[in-house]
């Protein structure tokens, strides 16, 4: 037993041989939530940066060389992620990719830090990037730059003065409660009720009854897809008529899918989704339907764009070098005109936070309806 | 047990020692991590395999003896306070809380206990997450320091490795020293029979408390290892699953052996490494292995080990026994 | 001669079925008391209510002048009141030494000597005296499990006898032993109470081993007293006679 | 006050799920002392079995009736064939440890061969509301109700007024003594792991368009059952109805009135002082120990 692990172990070590050899394989190392609570997440993710890596090999690659990806599973749970990520960096790789949860980012990031490795990851918390990090990107929006475009939108179009906060009691649920309610405070709107709910919560029926005796003018619902599709469901049984808000998961496909007419009139903001009215996220949507059999969400999104902001970076300086990458990346302008795969302009600044355009949509029967399309910043 | 078979498991044991020693001094960080951490997870499953495989009380509230400890840790090191006094405090506070929860262990037994360890487990989660004011509730604690062994600094990955090592064999040598003690031979009576061993003077009500106190209180000496290890904790990792990890850690290794938790910690810690071809499968296949083994051994790997070493012995005794008869019936 | 044991008017009942309705004995110091009486009329429960196994209905139950119902097994045991059951009840995994061992280490010392103390707790001579005087010597590190039933019996009563008990309760000591094994058996009883003064009770369904070891024989039916005496005199009881042969 | 009544009977509904998966769980302890710690993934997965007939295109109805058919045969023949019969010589313990193993097996195989997202799952009650007493109340929990209500007195007709039901009643009690009497009690016992196989799948159907088919769905639902079982009762069919309403009711209040963040606290407290005070739970015959 024992000397087949230690011989396991040597061998993994071997194996980490020259990366980095002309017309090798570029090697990446991708570390996400493949099983446990987030693997809706992190298989999302794997998948569109499998989509788009077999895209970029098909055309011959980047600089000629190939992409290669090694998948790795966090378990969902940031002392895993911690190890794999650990392992991946002693392969050398070229770029890693992941995790998706915001805890298992802030445990893997010093690691990258340290390792000088660029890692391009799928978390939303806002304080990733405000530790001075030098490596660390996002794929979308964090949430210190989604909630204030939410608490604009429910103060000057819905002219809401009490909202009611309902947030799933994870790092992702609790992290936008926090920014929103922060947000909430300068247009002195009043949080007539905070309602924390568990993940796999299938009972809203308490909350949405707290709702109604709180009376707010508005709902704000920050939930995974499966528990906003069963709170709107029942707080359209429950007969609440006041104006739905919601960030991204709120309007997603996937919650029209599973609650029906419920979800009708829900409103958001979204960053990312495959309903933008943007030809090639559509093109994007079908190809990932063709592969994979069905609609993904914005994880499947951020992880096909992580793949091409590689591609760009690289294309842009020329060679593959891991050490000037997080360097290039920084303050990049990548557009869509020119490189195809990025779906929309985009553009990094200092602290590898991103900067590109977002959508006010609703739910109007079933469809996703743009209603406002907030312009990228510069 | 012949002598030279004493001589051989002195040799064996030795070897596994210095290998264990030895050999990682050339691993990268990433197989430093793992044995750092199969290092901690087999302390916990050590305190698990008092509880369980000697006294046979179920819990699934290890993993929440494992969260108090690390949060313990990392509240109380952040602070700026050494490790050492954590461990102090998480060993108290562990004993403590396994004792009252050894209570219900006197009243009910098998299914009930564990509901309600596992109704614990569920609670310590809720405080984890939801006492932001202690805990930083579901952000987590970061930048947990590494501690200074008697002047070393532990932050590179091989010296804290042999942090974790050089505890596990404090643990060990504790252990070895409590079940070869009166106490230990108490708990495997309470397991195998407690109406008995009540008749033979042996404070059953005193010994449930004291495995279900000793147990947890390794849970958190795990802990308090594991928060510097990961360097960042939040609730999530001590959830529920984390002590159905170690009971399976239990049960796989070999439940009342004294290295049934290092194989099985092994096994759990290294199997997603092993069966990595497997991609995303290796999950289910651990699954159906472990019915499989239940079914085939309920005492897990060791169990059947021991069961084919038994048999050898009986069958050599039987040969004796019939060679002896033999010699007295052919006797004038 | 004082009473080691005095019971009073004990009482069981299960639900509606009085399983012991209402016995009161007394047994002396050195005494051996036969217990007989068919099956199922109450004798093991007795046991249990005397040893605090199962809590009495009513009725009071002392040990030398000092009650002790209420008392748990444990507590009882180291008052000086061991037993052995009907079933075999040695410790499988443990060998012989050990189980003996076990036995005894509950009367030596307190909790931290046993923990911090030598790993026999100073009872491997006193063990190795038990298992010499039971004839078990070439046995004493075999696992129990892999012992003859017999020996096992054996052990078990060994067992029992670790604490240096005043008072043992045997419950059916004799059975499944073979005729050999029966022999040393009664005749290390007899030892152990010439030589210690220690006071027994029986419960055995072999007659012969009853009326040849017991001072004093006494009969339960359906949870009663049905007769008390030396053995000759139970023999010639009609009621016993009846009690056996049937209605 | 308005709102309480809406808490109470939006408890009632979610109970009387609870109070279905636990029947089952205690039906297998009874006959063959079987703790099934798969029993929210075994409601799981009917679900996912009649959406795979679907999916090869079969209506709705077929996939009904495919689906419990496929639950008895793997959930209850295969379950107690392959996994508890051998388990069982082994003691309690091990095979509720085996059981631990088998949610794992189930929720992976799940997620593996179908898929990790939640699906959408239609309803055999039309989705509309009812309006009793100025109270909106859904079709579906009523429906969830009424079944539940059906399943007590289906079974309690079954156990007490046929002979089947009391040659069951006598393997549960003792097996043995059962078996002297001519009762064939591995036939009872088998019937009883096929009761608990249909009525997960009734669950299962009833559950599902309102939780929606995930591979995880089971992980709450199991828990609440085994602490529905307990709080009522462990050994009575009537004890694990009570106990289900009584945690769906309570997990609701507790939503309400003490905490949303602390409402998973309620119920694990409620059952800790339940088995500390009254063990044999509140429906629930004492069990003579012979200690």
């Amino acid at each position: 037993m024992r000397s087949g692990f230690f011989a396991g172990l040597l061998l993994a070590t071997v194996s980490a041989t020259a990366a980095f050899a002309q017309g090798a394989p570029i090697k990446l190392a991708d570390v996400a939530e493949l099983s446990g609570g987030g693997a809706t997440v992190g298989n999302n993710w794997k998948n569109g940066i499998d989509l788009a890596i077999e895209e970029i090999n098909a055309k011959g690659g980047v600089l000629g060389r190939k992409l290669e990806v090694t998948h790795a599973d966090s378990q969902s749970n940031p002392g895993v992620a911690r190890a794999q990520v650990q392992k991946a960096l002693d392969n050398e790789p070229y770029v890693l990719l992941g995790p998706g949860y915001s805890g298992s980012v802030k445990v893997t990031s010093p690691l990258a830090a340290e390792a000088g490795i660029a890692q391009i990851m799928g978390g939303e918390a806002a304080e990733l990037t405000q530790g001075g990090n030098k490596f660390l990107f996002r794929t979308s929006f964090g949430q210190q730059s989604s909630m204030p475009k939410v608490a604009k939108y429910i103060n000057d179009e819905l002219k809401a003065k009490s909202v009611a906060v309902v947030w799933v009691n994870n790092d992702f649920g609790k992290g936008g409660r926090d920014v929103i309610t922060k947000e909430f405070a300068k247009y002195n709107i009043k949080v007539a009720a905070d309602l924390s709910t568990e993940a796999g919560q299938a009972d809203f029926a308490a909350d949405v009854s707290k709702i109604k005796a709180a009376a707010p003018d508005a709902v704000f619902i920050y939930l995974n897809e499966e528990e906003s599709a069963r709170i709107l469901k029942e707080l359209k049984r429950q007969a609440v008529t006041v104006p739905l808000m919601g960030e991204t998961t709120l309007v997603g496909q996937k919650v029209v899918e599973l609650a029906g007419d419920a979800a009708n009139g829900a409103r958001g903001h979204v960053g990312l989704t495959t309903d933008a009215p943007v030809d090639l996220v559509k093109a994007f949507r079908e190809k990932f339907v063709k592969k994979y059999n069905y609609v993904p969400d914005h994880n499947g999104l951020k992880g096909y764009l992580a793949i091409y902001m590689i591609k760009a970076t690289t294309d842009k300086m020329g060679k593959v070098d891991p050490k000037a990458f997080a360097d290039t990346l920084h303050g990049l302008t990548i557009k869509a005109a020119n490189e195809p795969g990025i779906l929309m302009d985009v553009t990094f600044d200092e602290k590898g936070d991103i900067d590109r355009q977002g959508f006010l949509v609703e739910i109007v029967e079933g469809k996703q309806v743009v209603k406002q399309v907030l312009p990228k910043l510069n | 047990m012949t002598i030279n078979g004493k001589y051989w498991r002195i040799a064996l044991g030795i070897a596994v020692i210095a290998a264990l020693i030895i050999v990682p001094m050339n691993f990268n960080r990433y197989g430093l991590y793992i044995l750092s951490q199969w290092a901690v997870m087999t302390i916990a499953a050590m305190g698990l395999n008092l509880t369980l495989g000697y006294a046979g009380q179920v819990s699934l509230a290890q993993g929440a003896f494992v969260g108090i400890g690390a949060y313990t840790a990392a509240i109380m090191t952040t602070q700026g306070l050494p490790l050492i006094a954590a461990l102090g405090v998480a060993i108290v506070l562990c004993f403590a809380i396994g004792w009252i929860l050894g209570y219900p262990a006197l009243r009910v037994q098998h299914h009930y206990l564990a509901f309600v360890t596992l109704a614990f487990s569920t609670l310590a989660f809720l405080v984890f997450r939801n006492e932001d004011w202690l805990t930083k509730g579901i952000y987590g604690i970061s930048g947990i320091p590494r501690p200074n062994v008697l002047g070393f600094a532990t932050n590179r990955p091989l010296p804290f490795y042999y942090f974790c090592l050089g505890s596990l064999a404090i643990v060990s040598l504790a252990m070895w020293w409590l079940i070869r003690s009166p106490w230990g031979r108490a708990f495997v009576a309470l397991r195998e029979n407690p109406v008995r061993a009540l008749s033979l003077g042996i404070d059953t009500r005193r010994y449930t408390l004291m495995a279900f106190a000793i147990g947890s209180a390794l849970g958190g000496v795990a802990g308090t290892l594991y928060a510097p290890l990961t360097q960042y904790i939040d609730p999530v990792p001590f959830n529920l699953s984390l002590s159905l990890d170690l009971l399976m850690m239990v049960i796989v290794g070999g439940s009342g052996f004294f290295f049934g938790p290092f194989l099985g910690a092994m096994i759990a810690v290294l199997l997603p490494e092993w069966l990595r071809f497997t991609q995303g499968y290796y999950l289910m296949l651990y699954a159906v292995a472990v019915m499989l083994l239940l079914i085939y051994s309920p005492t897990g790997i060791l169990g059947i080990l021991d069961r084919y070493l038994a048999e050898r012995r009986t069958k050599a005794a039987s040969a004796l026994r019939a060679v002896a008869k033999s010699r007295l019936e052919t006797a004038p | 001669m004082t009473a080691v044991l005095e019971v009073t008017n004990v009482k069981k009942s299960f639900g509606g079925i009085k399983a012991v309705d209402g016995i009161s004995f007394d047994v002396q110091e050195g005494e051996i008391l036969g217990l007989i009486g068919p099956n199922g009329c109450g004798k093991s429960t007795l046991f249990n209510c005397i040893l605090g196994q199962l809590a009495p209905t009513d009725g009071e139950v002392k040990v030398d002048g000092k009650v002790v119902t209420g008392l748990r097994p444990s507590e009882l045991n180291r008052l000086g009141v061991s037993r052995t059951f009907q079933l075999l009840q040695v410790f499988p995994k443990l060998s012989v030494r050990e189980n003996l061992i076990l036995a005894g280490q509950e009367h030596q010392g307190n909790m931290m000597s046993r923990l911090f103390g030598p790993s026999d707790a100073g009872l491997s001579a006193a063990a190795d005296q038990m298992i010499g005087f039971f004839k078990l010597d070439h046995l004493a590190t075999e696992a129990a499990g892999g012992l003859s039933y017999g020996q096992q019996k054996l052990l078990d009563a060994a067992m029992a006898f670790m604490g240096g008990p005043r008072l043992v309760l045997l419950d059916e000591p004799a059975g499944g032993v073979n005729l050999t094994m029966l022999g040393d058996l009664k005749e290390r009883l007899a030892a152990i109470n010439r030589e210690k003064r220690a006071t027994f009770v029986v419960i055995e369904h072999n007659m012969e081993f009853v009326m040849s070891l017991c001072t004093r024989v006494m009969v339960m039916a359906e949870g009663k007293l049905l007769a008390m005496g030396t053995p000759a005199e139970v023999r010639a009881n009609p009621a016993v006679i009846e009690a056996y042969l049937g209605h | 006050m308005s709102n309480l009544l809406d808490l109470l009977v939006a408890g009632l509904a979610t109970g009387a799920i609870y109070a279905l998966v636990a029947v089952g769980f205690t039906l297998l302890w009874q006959t063959s002392q079987t703790i099934n710690f798969a029993q929210g993934e075994f409601v799981m997965l009917p679900a996912f079995l009649m959406l795979a007939v679907m999916h090869a295109g079969a209506p709705f109805w077929l996939a009904i009736i495919l689906g419990i058919l496929l639950s008895l045969l793997l959930l209850g023949l295969g379950f107690k064939l392959l996994l508890v019969d051998p388990m069982l010589r082994h003691g309690v313990l091990p095979l509720a440890i085996a059981t631990m193993a088998l949610a794992i097996g189930m929720k992976e195989a799940v997620k593996q061969f179908f898929s990790a997202e939640a699906s959408p799952f239609p309803s055999i009650v039309p989705a509309g509301d009812v309006s009793i007493l100025g109270r909106v109340i859904s079709l579906q929990s009523l429906g969830v109700l009424a079944l539940a209500i059906a399943v007590v007195i289906g079974l309690t007709l079954l156990l007490n007024r046929t002979s089947i039901g009391h040659q069951m009643q006598a393997t549960a009690q003792n097996p043995t003594v059962a078996r002297i009497i001519g009762v064939p009690v591995e036939r009872m016992i088998l019937l009883t792991f096929l009761i608990n196989a249909f009525l997960v799948a009734l669950a299962s159907l009833l559950i599902t368009p309102i939780y929606l088919a995930k591979f995880s769905s089971g992980e709450v639902l199991g828990q609440a059952a085994f602490i529905a079982a307990i709080v009522g009762g462990f050994n009575q069919v009537r004890g694990a109805i009570a106990g289900g309403l009584l945690i769906g009711v309570v997990d609701n209040l507790a939503a309400a009135y003490v905490s949303t963040q602390y409402r998973a606290a309620v119920p694990m407290v409620l059952l800790i002082v339940i088995i500390l005070f009254r063990p044999q739970g509140l429906l629930g015959r004492p069990e003579e120990r012979t200690v």
